[in-house]
């Protein structure tokens, strides 16, 4: 079962397992190492499956070999005399195991050239062509950038990565701080973002979908929240989504989202957010241009609508406790203006 | 244990001077581990050369004029590099009185031996400032301060436990037990020495090949 | 014996005091009696409707405080003090002070002080703003927040808890981190020419 | 100087002048009360506190284990605050590792190498309690720590720069470097003590294939404890300067030059070989147990023994699959992934060495026997999931995940805690002369086998959906909500299962079956003294003409003319283990306690202030200088405690009860 071309013969086999296993975790298929969606994390799923099937075999073997141990068992209290050594027996014991450490070098030298094939395949440099992402991981949130060789054509968001399906991607990594780990499994593995080691990622998404990822590495108080949203399309979506992201804030509507964009601009949002086309350009928190378009709020922790905005405006710490994001005594009037003008920036 | 035949030890001597006796094994074992700190430490000063910087030494900008090649300086160091050698010859002559039990020999060479290492102790108070740098101004000054630091209180440790035996020997004279204890003294300082040969050259050479 | 336990009791309370990460703790109660007016016209970000003193003319006879000094007990929590060096970068203080040597602004990790160096006269410097330039940044910074930087700006000359106050930083060597700054006693100094 | 190491044992004869066992019993006991039980330097004594210590300290990271399953029951969960929580998996981690884990092997050590090798006691006593004292200062220096909310929170491997002074504000991570410094000094003591009684105490006639399986465990785990304890000394120490107030080094600052990298390389060049110090001493657990209880010679000994000194070998060329996720070099990578499928190989002699004993011998199924099928079972399931780990490909998805948790903790539970409980059920008898009962050693591994299974093996799971580790809660959407309730209700069971080991072992230790010398009928040394065995060990000590020397050693002669006056020991040569000369060792001394409230106090103060170093180290030169002066005089002692040797009192008495106070 060479594991470039075995993953379709795998594919019926692994249905057949995860149903047991899909039913007991319910539909976390979105984050999940078992069920790839881009070409690297295929190839991966195949040497798993390889591995799996071949240890899971060896382990039967031992399993039995212990148990028969309770039928060979002596029921005397009182401990028997030691057994003179048996020649003839020992040397059938020695070809045996000889034999089965024969076997397991095999196995460990298949697994070997296995894990080279796949390994070297995921290292191959990208297309020429490749989508260029830098993802900068801070302590709770992933900043997002996509490059275009015009500086006013980039495109800055928070916890949420469109890429087209079909073309591969390449994603710049760098921390300023502590160690993260961006993991998205349903396309590759993680690879660490360590401070003063910028790196690449690079994968190619096959399948659409929405999919989410998480940081691997302990990072403080927050690690358990810091997802982030990454969502694989067709390339025309992909590309209206990204003309929309270019787009800056949208003007305020009515009155109430005027009152809300003045709140913005005079309570202590100003000093750390960005809205592009306003004022507000400090690069300390997340660029909320778009936030209106996002799925989630906090990195992932909490579904993006008016309530939960408003639980979260008012006071982050509950909801994300240690977050750098303080709380802020709004009156009830600001508040309602300001999130109705943050959730009409679609 | 119905034992019939039994073997009698009685007659067997008491102390060993040399690989025999288990406190010979105890020392070496530390040395041991002391050679495996210092060989994490030196392989660190190289991780630093090859993975962190692309000049080394670094430029000095905290000086001004600002140094561009701030190599340690030469002087202090091979002088004390020279004494601590030096010291090893009254501490062989230690070594080999303790063999033939010359109480006189073995507190007198002592004694040298632990005036040329409080010398090199003084001296490698100096030394911290051929480095150029502060310790806490970038990496390599770090690691290299404290490669010197390590290696310093070495020197202090072996100097006491030198000065030790020789107060014992003064004090109380010198039985056989003791006499094997004053050659672990000396082989710890034969340690210190040859050690600090290899580091003296890692860090006041390297930079300058 | 008794003292033994005392002491240890003691300085117990006051290590885990240090150890405290509060985040959702109220600051210290002093910030309603230093509302007093705002000094200077500067405001970070663009001016909002609700400030109240948009336009009008700089009163400089607002109070500089009440007299009695305050306790700030983020200068012995170590957490709140870190939180304050990162709020000094990020809110770009360091763009006027530097990393307390001072620039366009006055340095702060010297023992002048222009407008006090009590607790609450420097919350009172962060919200009022003062003339040639500090921005008032009332409205705009947490309570919460600006005790934390008053207690990180009083811990780079030194006169915060020497235990909890920061370590080195992960930038470049400028300077001594404030846990090793030498406790600079605190001196009135006029107010500067403007340059 | 005789040579004798041409002799054989045979050629030796005389007959047997009447042993004088009170005086022995005078010469080799300590003094009565608290200052005798501070000052001992018995090895059965320190053998017994460690291991008593060790198993406290696992109780207690056992329980903030439950506490952090509770938080992790179900989704978004309350019940611990992320502060609490980094707390908690991190002394957690530390706890296992460096208060339990390891202190408990060498605690087996050197309570039992000095009996298999037929002497009465360590080459350097003081030393050896030293080690014990400076090892308790540095677990009640955690545990004080966690209760004053300055618990170490940046994980037990503490990763730069989250644990450096910018990103770990207070003195939470210098507790956790300092604790680390003290308990690898202990660890280091007792590698040196068991490598030079391997070397130069063993009876005679026990040449290097004579040594049993257990003593090559123990002494191959030493030698990797001495190569692989200064790395994380450096690590933590280095880390430490980096944070010390007016020291601030700049080792691990990115922007100066300093690497993180170096701090995995360094902590991992240790990490790797300590989780193979932990799990070697467990094999020399299975191969004891299993040869007894198979009734016949250890199959394979050379195999084992070679496949022993291959894994401490290859243990120290594959620490980078631990960094597989940093942009470490692929061919890098790709030799690390070679060398850790390797040492699957000397694993896989062992079992299957064990196997072909147990299979071809007649075995017995009592209770040790039973843990090391359930041994056999779980460790080679972690074995195998630790080959997929090897894999770079396959790391890359399941670093840092619950699947990694499942794997470390089916070879660690599964390969050393499960032959240690066997090694509990097995040696017991030695320890306090009562056997513990069969009925509740079997309730308490069946539960403790299902509890594990329950808890851990739903982890594989978790972590291929994507959970990853150090997470203190996760959302509703994720779906993890079910298999970790599963993990909480199995953790439950493995309480459980402990709590009957305790009731087990406090009722055994009054009304247990009466053990004689040889409960078991085991082959080794140890079991030719009686149980508990009396302070000074053998009353003639033994000589060895095989490796099985109970079962197959028919009239080998016994040593006599030590001396009955002084604490005396025969060193014998390296290779064929033949008499070489007496050695006296030292009595009993406070020093050692009074070396480790010096070093240990100047390295809690090195928490606080540099200056504690020099000051400390020079009082540590202070105590050690009167320790040399005064230690070995025999007056001091002997004549200041009015000296009546403890009566061989009911062997009930001995054991538990002399827990730390």
């Amino acid at each position: 079962m060479q594991n470039r071309t075995g993953t379709s013969l795998t594919l019926n086999f692994r249905l057949l397992l995860c149903i047991p296993i899909m039913a007991l975790t319910g539909c976390s298929g979105m984050q999940s190492a078992l069920n790839p969606a881009g070409a690297q994390a295929g190839r991966i799923s195949g040497l798993w499956w390889l591995f799996f099937f071949v240890l899971t075999s060896v382990y039967v073997l031992v399993l039995i070999f212990t148990i028969a141990v309770f039928f060979r068992r002596h029921r005397s209290s009182l401990p028997l005399a030691p057994e003179l050594p048996h020649p003839p027996r020992e040397r059938r014991a020695q070809t045996i195991v000889g034999s089965a450490v024969g076997v397991t070098v095999i196995i460990l030298f298949v697994f070997l050239f296995a894990e080279f094939a796949t390994g070297h395949s995921l290292q191959e440099q990208p297309e020429p062509g490749a989508l260029q992402i830098k993802v900068t991981g801070r302590q709770w949130w992933w900043e997002v950038q996509y490059q275009d060789p015009t500086p006013s054509r980039m495109v800055t968001t928070a916890n949420e990565i469109h890429v087209p399906v079909g073309r591969s991607v390449q994603f710049q990594l760098q921390s300023p701080d502590v160690i993260h780990s961006f993991w998205a499994p349903n396309f590759h593995g993680k690879k660490d973002l360590i401070p003063g080691h910028p790196t690449t990622l690079t994968f190619k998404a096959t399948t659409p979908g929405t999919f989410r990822g998480q940081c691997a590495e302990y990072c403080g108080f927050q690690h358990a929240h810091m997802r982030f949203v990454i969502v694989a399309e067709s390339t025309n979506d992909f590309q209206t989504w990204l003309e929309q992201q270019r787009q800056p804030g949208r003007e305020p509507g009515d009155e109430t989202e005027k009152k809300g964009k003045e709140v913005f601009m005079s309570a202590s949002c100003v000093m750390c957010h960005t809205i592009q086309g306003t004022p507000a350009r400090a690069t300390v928190g997340p660029d909320l241009t778009h936030l209106g378009s996002r799925p989630f709020l906090g990195a992932g922790t909490i579904p993006n609508n008016l309530g939960h905005l408003g639980g979260w405006v008012l006071d982050p710490q509950s909801i994300k406790p240690g977050v750098h994001m303080p709380q802020n005594n709004l009156s009830p009037g600001d508040l309602r203006a300001l999130i109705a003008y943050l959730e009409s920036l679609k | 244990m119905t034992a019939r035949s039994v073997i009698d030890v009685s007659r067997l001597p008491s102390t060993e001077m040399d690989h025999r006796s288990p406190i010979w094994w105890g020392n070496n074992l530390l040395l041991v581990i002391e050679t495996t700190m210092f060989g994490l430490i030196v392989a660190a000063y190289f991780y630093f050369r090859v993975v962190d910087f692309h000049q080394w030494p670094p430029p000095r900008s905290s000086h001004n004029p600002m140094m561009l090649v701030p190599n340690p300086a030469l002087t202090i160091p091979t002088i004390n590099l020279a004494i601590l050698l030096l010291s090893c010859f009254p501490a062989y002559i230690v070594d080999r009185a303790c063999f033939r039990k010359q109480s006189v020999v073995v507190t007198l060479n002592l004694l040298i031996t632990i005036a040329l290492g409080m010398i090199c102790i003084g001296l490698r108070f100096l030394e911290f400032k051929s480095l150029q740098f502060r310790w806490d101004e970038n990496a390599y000054s770090s690691v290299v301060w404290t490669i010197l630091g390590i290696h310093l209180a070495h020197l202090i440790t072996g100097t006491c436990e030198n000065a030790l035996m020789a107060a014992w020997a003064l004090a109380k004279g010198l039985d056989a037990k003791h006499f094997r204890d004053i050659r672990i003294t000396t082989l710890y300082w034969f340690w210190i020495a040859g050690i600090w040969v290899l580091l003296y050259v890692m860090i006041y050479w390297f930079p300058r090949w | 014996m008794k003292h033994a336990v005392l002491i240890l009791a003691s300085v117990l309370l006051v290590s885990c005091k240090r150890e405290e990460r509060g985040f959702r703790v109220s600051p210290p109660s002093a910030n309603e009696a230093m509302q007093g007016l705002r000094i200077s016209t500067l405001i970070p970000g663009p001016h909002g409707t609700n400030d109240p003193s948009k336009g009008n003319a700089l009163e400089l006879t607002g109070d500089r405080g009440t007299n009695q000094p305050v306790h700030n007990d983020y200068e012995e929590n170590a957490y709140a003090m870190s939180e304050g060096s990162r709020l000094f970068e990020n809110f770009n203080c360091v763009g006027c002070h530097s990393h307390g040597g001072g620039g366009m602004g006055p340095p702060l990790m010297d023992d002048k002080w222009i407008y006090g160096s009590n607790p609450e006269q420097i919350f009172a410097t962060i919200e009022q703003g003062r003339p040639n330039g500090m921005p008032s940044f009332r409205g705009r910074i947490p309570d919460a927040q600006v005790w934390q930087l008053a207690a990180y700006v009083r811990s780079m000359s030194g006169l915060a808890s020497k235990s909890a106050a920061p370590g080195r930083e992960d930038h470049l060597s400028g300077k001594k981190p404030e846990s090793s700054t030498k406790t600079q006693s605190p001196k009135d100094s006029a107010t500067p020419k403007p340059r | 100087m005789t040579r004798t190491s041409h002799l054989q044992i045979r050629d030796f004869k005389g007959d047997i002048p009447r042993a004088d066992a009170e005086q022995l019993e005078r010469v080799w006991s300590r003094p009565k009360g608290l200052l005798g039980w501070l000052v001992t330097t018995n090895h059965k004594d320190i053998g017994k506190r460690y291991i008593v210590t060790a198993f406290i300290f696992f109780l207690c990271g056992g329980l903030l284990a439950a506490l952090m399953r509770l938080q992790l029951m179900k989704p978004e969960n309350s019940f611990l605050g992320p502060d609490l929580y980094n707390q908690f998996f991190t002394v957690h981690g530390t706890t296992m590792m460096f208060l339990f884990a390891v202190p408990i092997m060498e605690g087996m050590g050197i309570y039992l190498v000095p009996l298999m090798l037929g002497t009465r006691n360590v080459p350097f006593p003081r030393m050896n309690t030293f080690g014990y004292y400076i090892y308790l200062l540095g677990g009640i220096l955690l545990f004080v720590s966690l209760f004053l909310n300055v618990g170490p929170d940046a994980g037990w491997f503490a990763y730069v720069p989250l644990s450096g002074p910018h990103y770990s504000p207070g003195k939470r991570v210098d507790i956790w470097s300092q604790m680390i410094t003290l308990t690898e000094i202990a660890a280091l003591v007792g590698a040196v003590e068991i490598i030079t009684a391997v070397f130069k105490h063993r009876a005679v006639g026990m040449s290097l294939n004579r040594i049993p399986m257990f003593v090559w465990a123990q002494v191959v785990t030493s030698f990797m404890v001495i190569f692989a304890m200064p790395s994380i000394m450096l690590a933590s120490g280095v880390l430490a300067m980096d944070r010390l107030a007016h020291v601030n080094t700049h080792f691990f600052n990115p922007a100066e030059g300093g690497d993180a990298l170096l701090y995995q390389h360094l902590f991992w060049f240790f990490g790797h070989p300590e989780v193979y110090i932990i799990f070697i001493p467990a094999t020399g657990f299975v191969s004891t147990i299993v040869e007894t209880f198979s009734r016949r010679k250890m199959f394979g000994y050379l195999g084992l023994v070679l496949s022993l000194v291959s894994t401490a070998f290859i243990g120290f060329g594959l620490w980078v699959h631990h960094m597989f996720a940093t942009p470490v070099a692929e061919l890098g990578q790709g030799f690390f992934t070679g060398a850790s499928m390797l040492i699957a190989i000397p694993s896989g002699i062992q079992i299957f060495c064990w196997l072909t004993t147990l299979l071809t011998g007649k075995p017995q199924l009592k209770t040790p026997l039973l843990w090391v099928l359930g041994f056999i079972a779980l460790f080679v399931l972690g074995g195998l999931t630790g080959i997929m780990l090897a894999s770079v490909s396959l790391d890359l998805q399941v670093h840092d995940t619950f699947f990694v948790v499942a794997h470390f903790h089916y070879v660690l539970i599964g390969g050393a805690v499960f032959p240690l409980f066997g090694a509990f059920y097995y040696w017991f008898p030695k320890w306090t002369g009562r056997m513990l009962s069969e009925g509740l050693g079997k309730l308490n591994f069946w539960l403790f086998f299902i509890g594990f299974n329950l808890t851990f093996f739903p982890m594989h799971i978790l972590g291929l959906h994507g959970m990853t580790r150090r997470i203190y809660t996760y959302v509703v959407e994720s779906g993890w909500g079910n298999l970790n309730l599963l993990a909480t209700i199995g953790a439950g069971v493995m309480a459980l299962s402990v709590i009957v080991f305790l009731t087990n072992v406090f009722v055994s230790r009054k009304s247990g079956v009466i053990a004689g010398a040889n409960p078991w009928g085991a082959p080794t040394l140890e079991w030719g003294t009686a149980s508990p065995p009396p302070p000074y060990g053998f009353l003639y000590l033994p000589t060895v003409q095989s490796r099985d020397p109970l079962w197959s050693d028919k009239d080998s002669p016994v040593i006599v003319g030590l001396s009955n006056t002084k604490r005396e020991v025969l060193n014998t040569t390296i290779l064929d283990a033949m008499p070489e000369h007496r050695y006296e060792l030292a009595i009993d001394s406070i020093w050692p306690f009074a070396l480790a409230l010096a070093a240990g106090g100047s390295f809690i103060g090195a928490v606080f202030n540099a200056w504690a170093i020099p000051i400390g180290a020079a009082l540590s030169f202070l105590v050690l200088s009167l320790w040399f002066w005064r230690g070995n005089e025999p007056k001091f002692l002997l004549e200041g405690i009015q000296h009546t040797p403890s009566s061989p009192s009911h062997p009930s008495k001995r054991v538990l009860e002399e827990t730390p106070a």
